[in-house]
């Protein structure tokens, strides 16, 4: 579809490049996450393999790949193999429509930020999250394990569930950036961040992410404490590590998407437009670690009376408040 | 307004957790480091002798009997003095759980807790500790303790002669 | 029937009844020393005290002396009597020595039980404990008088049950002394139940000694193997190795007790010259190439004499499993004689002292005590089965008379000698009995129990299981061995626990033996499998009342791990069958064989008329044969 | 951006995704596990979702995804989870009777194809992207009435919902 080679040349590096970051990223998520828990607890971490543990990343990576990949029996065993994919692809395929930063020129070419600027850029996103319920459903019931089977009915319903107010929350911001095109609501937040407007979305946001990518505490699909580890249970190795890093990516991309929406994306005063941008996002993640040191695990029951009887009728407020005051203001 | 405590329960559960990110770890690096265990810990089992040099146990099998784990397993035998003593005795420390109930069975206080803690082995057949490997050349806790000056009946010593004792009764005697 | 209140439990008994009795008949424990059930009470050791709340007797007695009156109320948890019993129990721990880890009692003992319950755990005590010098009661008797409680058990067994003279109580107050005038082997043949019978550890088992402890012990009901009378024992076993024999009650046959040529006859369970692997022509080989082997030779040996040259040989020490595939063996080898007794005498008087059994005549101990006229003809029960005599002197001593016909015979009680049963009144006898021996049939009795209908018999076999070989040998038409070779057609034998003297086995050219002692058949054996003795397996024997007693096992055959590393610890090995357990029950070594030869597994020894033997109770009283 | 493509490429792309989409479904109808089923028919609206995208059609290429892809699909997938179907290897496959009336269908509809084929030797072109906008002002101008009574329906449906699921206290 486009012309220029050097756009081509561009349009591949820049899709390496968040590939590389992204995984990078994920990996030393899974690195923070434990060393800041661990700090929450008065433990050291993770502080053996290198200089203060800086290679645990890369030890756990050997080792799950050189672990044994193992099938149940009686597992299904295409859908078995495909489940992981389907869990981190859709993650990382999101990102292609974050800007992480500021349109740049570059060999006369104004090169966006940004892998590709859909007009629709935020459905893809409500498209793309839907459809990474495959990966633990499929991977749940494809494992032929009572505890796979119900982490993953579990978490499908749980996803349904709290999409729905993701996507409500959602709302109000479009309402206001009057664009799915997730450089125009960057460029809507230029004076003043959403959150300002809409807190209360994006508290509902915020808690609805917190449940998209199973965090602690809606972390009900692998529910240690009575279903083993829930939808991946059968899994080992690299795939295992798949359906891991899917959430760590996960977490990225979401934390990215909230910065995007709420938070003026990669808008800040003195400093680039990218380190702002990785700064929101880092804390962000950091904020989700926190969170997972802090609170307990919700009850099944709990979880979904607290998306469908609160999140989405509180969404739904938001939007028509949102809406009144578009109206009134003009 | 219940939203708002409970808001203010998060907000302080998270601020304790903040807190203790800046807090010292407890965590101590074993290898490295190391600390000293309380003279009661309870590690590796010994055997022990009492003061007079002769071992202390007389394989009554109580620590075997109350070994929850069952890793004591023994035979009594009489030596030639008429003493009581484990042919042989052995300990399974693959199968110990460092409980500690044997020791507190143990009548004579032979069997005794030591704060070794490192017994790790290769070969998990040199963790089966046989009567050679348990006995030491000392009385451990209790060093003036020797059981049978108490146990009323005269093995080590003569008849009547031990610690709260009377000279054995003379059956014959006229005297009342 | 007086009725009486125990702790709220409405409780009927017979008149003449004890309160402890009555007690223990609605499982109420009630501590107790000096009561035992077949000794009766003494009141010497005040430890059964209860309160009596209403009726006749009021306030605290002891329960061990007081019959039950219609009206009574009991508490055995009152306080009062709870510290009467706890003040008692002090007082008789006062001079006891602190050595229960050295004593072989501790963990059985009646005196640790009754401690503990009384919740005396701290000695307050602190004066000097009176002590005693031990005498050496023989080979198996451990002395230790330090422990005594002074309840007198011992000497009211030893001199008033069992008739022994040299054993006393001598001294006063507290300077009671319980043993010999002078050191030496205790005389009674039944001493051996002192160490059952005292309620803690002043008579222990010399045997057994410093061997294990209660909790280790491998223990299960078993049939004593010594004589034909089948007293029932509880064998006790420790890793692999047959410690020591204990009495087990049975009311019918042996009551509380055993003799102690049954209680210390363990050594041939634990002969380190017991063979364990079987053996083909000399060389160690496996069950299955032995049995391969066998099939083999009975085959050749056929061949080359002719059917009917084979004989299968059982014994009467044969469990009655073993016995009964015999006959089955028999006719699949189609072999010449199926032998249940090597001597023709044997045969001939044990099967004709059998016929007149069958009808019921056969007394028991239980009755043989409850006698009132004993006639002991031509035979020495304490030679032969010593708790004959036991039981001879309980109904003497309830006022039986006992009439003994020949010569050089010693009961354990007064007799009148006669020359012959017919000097005897015995028509003027409620419940008259007859001791006679099976083999010796020089009078016999077949005349008298015509004259009597009310006379029982009580015949002496030569073997634990003579009435099962005797029955077997009289339905399928058994020969004996001595007969079978005489007539020249036998060529090969197949022993089964059988023990055939070396003139028989002379001219035969095939020996193959199944058995668990090193006997001379073993050693002229061919093929030799190992079988296992009778505490390493269940099995079935019939008394010499032609009642059928299970047994079980107590223990895995198998080398003794004493006997695995003389120097030291045992061997560190895994292994999952020890050292020489490759041993089986005869029975199932020959199902495995009639497997071999006819291709159809046998599963089950019992059938037809035996089956109701396929469920026999171990702890039951017995199955009398005449009764299938 | 979408006006000037290689048209070849478009073509190309579409000829793939159509296959995609036509094999999806086929294996869709004859595979006999039912999640099996689902995930063809899922790569199914993939390959759909993508051809309304290259015909300029982001909007209702999102929506084949979000509504048909993530919602109706796994509504089902959620169901035949909690139903646990039990081994459906077991079923038979249709027979000829039951193929005549699908037969009969795919004929007329080949027919028609062939027909729009013989008139038409090209697809009509593209007419432009259809924005958000467009979409938005056609849905609640021009059908606002049908909207607000589709949307009336639905509410009574739920409301219907809860009901007839509501926790019956004796």
């Amino acid at each position: 579809m486009i012309y220029d080679p050097i756009d081509i040349a561009l349009l591949l590096g820049k899709i390496a490049l968040v590939f590389f970051v992204i995984l990078t990223l994920a990996a030393y998520l899974v690195f923070a996450e434990r060393k800041v828990l661990a700090w929450i607890q008065d433990r050291k971490g993770p502080n053996r393999v290198g200089p203060f543990g800086l290679l645990q990343p890369l030890a756990d990576l050997i080792k799950l790949l050189t672990k044994e990949d193992f099938r149940p029996i009686g597992a299904d065993k295409w859908l078995f193999y495909l489940a992981p994919a389907m869990a981190a692809i859709p993650a990382i395929m999101i990102f292609a429509i974050v800007p992480f930063g500021a349109p740049l020129t570059l060999f006369g070419h104004t090169v966006q930020l940004q892998v590709s600027d859909l007009n629709v850029g935020l459905l893809l996103f409500m498209a793309l999250s839907s459809v990474a319920v495959y990966g633990v459903a499929l991977g749940g019931w494809a494992s032929n394990s009572k505890y796979a089977l119900l982490g993953s009915i579990r978490g499908l319903a749980q996803l349904i569930s709290y999409e729905l107010s993701m996507g409500l929350s959602l709302v109000p911001v479009v309402m206001l950036a009057r664009s799915f095109r997730l450089s125009d609501i960057v460029n809507a937040q230029a004076g003043c961040w959403f959150i300002v407007y809409q807190p209360l979305a994006f508290m509902i946001f915020l808690i609805s992410i917190a449940a998209e990518c199973k965090r602690i505490p809606f972390d009900l699909p692998e529910a240690e404490g009575e279903l083993v580890a829930g939808f991946h249970t059968e899994y080992s190795g690299m795939r295992f590590g798949l359906f891991f890093v899917g959430e760590y990516i996960n977490i990225i991309v979401l934390g990215g998407l909230a910065t995007t929406f709420f938070l003026g994306g990669w808008h800040g005063p003195f400093l680039p437009p990218a380190v702002w941008f990785s700064a929101k996002v880092l804390a962000f993640a950091f904020l989700f670690i926190w969170v997972r040191g802090t609170l307990p695990r919700l009850r099944y029951d709990q979880l979904m009376h607290f998306g469908w009887k609160i999140l989405t009728p509180l969404a739904l407020v938001n939007i028509l408040v949102t809406g009144w005051w578009l109206v009134l203001r003009g | 307004m219940k939203i708002l405590s409970d808001i203010a329960a998060l907000v302080t559960g998270m601020w304790i957790t903040w807190k203790h990110i800046f807090r010292r770890p407890v965590t101590i690096q074993y290898p490295e480091e190391k600390r000293t265990p309380y003279p009661r810990y309870r590690a590796r089992i010994v055997l022990t002798r009492d003061p007079d040099g002769g071992e202390r146990c007389v394989a009554c099998q109580l620590c075997s009997g109350a070994c929850p784990v069952d890793c004591i397993t023994m035979q009594s035998a009489e030596d030639k003095d008429g003493r009581r003593y484990a042919e042989w005795f052995r300990i399974n420390f693959s199968r110990c759980i460092f409980c500690g109930f044997c020791a507190e069975a143990c009548p004579t206080l032979a069997i005794q807790m030591t704060p070794d803690f490192e017994i790790c082995k290769r070969d998990i057949m040199d963790l089966v500790y046989e009567k050679e490997d348990l006995l030491i050349d000392g009385c451990g806790k209790s060093p003036d303790y020797n059981y049978y000056r108490h146990a009323g009946i005269g093995v080590t010593q003569p008849r009547g002669s031990g610690a709260e004792e009377k000279p054995p009764v003379d059956v014959r005697g006229l005297l009342p | 029937m007086p009725k009486l209140i125990i702790d709220d439990i409405t409780v009927e008994v017979a008149e003449g009844t004890t309160v402890l009795e009555a007690a223990q008949a609605v499982d109420i424990p009630i501590p107790h020393f000096c009561w035992h059930p077949a000794l009766g009470k003494a009141g010497a050791c005040r430890a059964c005290a209860v309160k009596m709340l209403e009726g006749p007797v009021k306030g605290i007695q002891m329960s061990c002396m007081l019959p039950v009156q219609d009206g009574m109320v009991v508490s055995t948890t009152d306080p009062e009597a709870v510290a009467m019993r706890r003040h008692i129990i002090e007082w008789l721990m006062i001079n006891h020595p602190h050595d229960c880890p050295v004593c072989d009692e501790g963990g059985e003992c009646q005196l640790q039980d009754f401690t503990i319950a009384a919740g005396h755990g701290i000695r307050r005590y602190s004066g000097k404990k009176r002590t005693h010098v031990n005498q050496d009661l023989g080979p198996f008797i451990q002395h230790e008088m330090n422990r005594c409680i002074q309840c007198y058990r011992c000497v009211r067994y030893y001199q008033e049950y069992a008739g022994g003279t040299d054993f006393g109580v001598m001294g006063s107050a507290g300077r009671v002394y319980f043993g010999r005038f002078q050191d030496g082997e205790l005389e009674s043949p039944f001493s051996g139940n002192l160490v059952d019978i005292c309620p803690t550890g002043v008579f222990t088992d010399k045997t057994a000694r410093f061997r294990a402890r209660y909790w280790d012990y491998e223990m299960a009901p078993s049939v004593c193997s010594g004589c034909s009378l089948g007293c029932n024992t509880t064998p006790v076993a420790r890793y692999r190795e047959l410690l020591k024999i204990t009495a087990r009650k049975n009311e019918a046959v042996n009551g509380w007790f055993i003799c102690d040529r049954g209680r210390f006859s363990n050594s041939a369970v634990n002969d380190p010259q017991r063979p364990r692997t079987p053996l083909v022509d000399g060389r160690e080989s496996t069950r299955d190439e032995a049995l391969e082997a066998l099939a083999l030779r009975i085959a050749e040996t056929e061949q080359l004499y002719g059917t009917g040259s084979i004989a299968i040989v059982g014994s009467s020490r044969l469990a009655l499993e073993a016995a009964l595939l015999l006959p089955q063996l028999a006719q699949l080898t189609s072999a010449g004689a199926l032998c249940y007794f090597t001597s023709e005498e044997e045969r001939a008087t044990t099967t004709s002292h059998l016929g007149l059994l069958s009808g019921g005549t056969s007394a028991s101990q239980q009755e043989i005590r409850e006698s009132d006229c004993i006639v002991v003809s031509g035979c020495d029960p304490l030679q032969d089965a010593p708790m004959l005599a036991l039981a001879v002197r309980q109904a003497w001593r309830d006022g039986a008379t006992v009439y003994v016909v020949g010569d050089g015979i010693v009961l354990p009680c007064e007799f009148t000698a006669v020359a012959a049963v017919d000097a005897v009144p015995l028509a003027a006898a409620k419940k008259p009995v007859l001791i006679c021996s099976a083999s010796c049939n020089s009078d016999h009795p077949a005349g008298l129990l015509v004259q009597h209908s009310q006379l029982k018999l009580a015949v002496i076999f030569p073997a634990a299981n003579s009435y099962g070989a005797a029955q077997l040998a009289g339905e399928q038409g058994g020969v004996s061995l001595e007969r079978a070779v005489a007539s020249g057609k036998i060529k090969g034998i197949i022993s089964v626990e059988a023990d055939i003297p070396a003139h028989l086995l002379a001219g035969i050219p095939f020996v193959a033996a199944l058995d668990w002692r090193m006997t001379e058949t073993v050693r002229a054996a061919q093929i030799f499998l190992p079988t296992t003795a009778w505490v390493e397996m269940d099995g079935t024997s019939i008394n010499n009342e032609g009642r059928a007693q299970r047994f079980k096992k107590v223990m895995n055959p198998g080398l003794p791990i004493r006997g695995l590393d003389p120097a030291g610890h045992p061997p560190h090995l895994h292994r999952t069958v020890p050292p020489g357990g490759e041993a089986q029950p005869a029975w199932q070594t020959l199902a495995l064989l009639i497997e071999r030869v006819s291709g159809e597994p046998v599963t089950e020894p019992f059938s037809g008329r035996w089956e109701r033997l396929r469920g026999l109770d171990a702890g039951s009283e017995g199955v009398m044969i005449h009764d299938l | 951006m979408y006006g000037d493509c290689y048209p070849d490429m478009e073509t190309y792309l579409f000829y793939i995704l159509a296959a995609v989409a036509v094999i999806g479904t086929i294996l869709a109808i004859t595979e006999k596990h039912p999640v099996h089923a689902i995930v063809y028919l899922v790569s199914s609206f993939f390959s759909l979702a993508t051809i309304f995208f290259l015909l300029a059609a982001p909007l209702i290429a999102m929506f084949e995804v979000i509504i048909y892809a993530g919602a109706v699909m796994v509504l089902f997938m959620f169901v035949i989870m909690m139903l646990d179907l039990g081994r459906t290897d077991e079923a038979g496959r249709p027979v000829l009777k039951q193929w005549l009336l699908p037969i009969l269908l795919g004929g007329i509809i080949l027919a028609s194809i062939g027909v729009i084929a013989a008139g038409y030797a090209s697809a009509p072109s593209a007419p432009g992207a259809i924005t958000v906008r467009d979409f938005a002002l056609t849905l609640f101008r021009k059908y606002g009435v049908a909207v607000e009574i589709i949307s009336m329906q639905l509410l009574f449906a739920v409301v219907g919902a809860l009901y007839l699921g509501r926790r019956r206290t004796p």
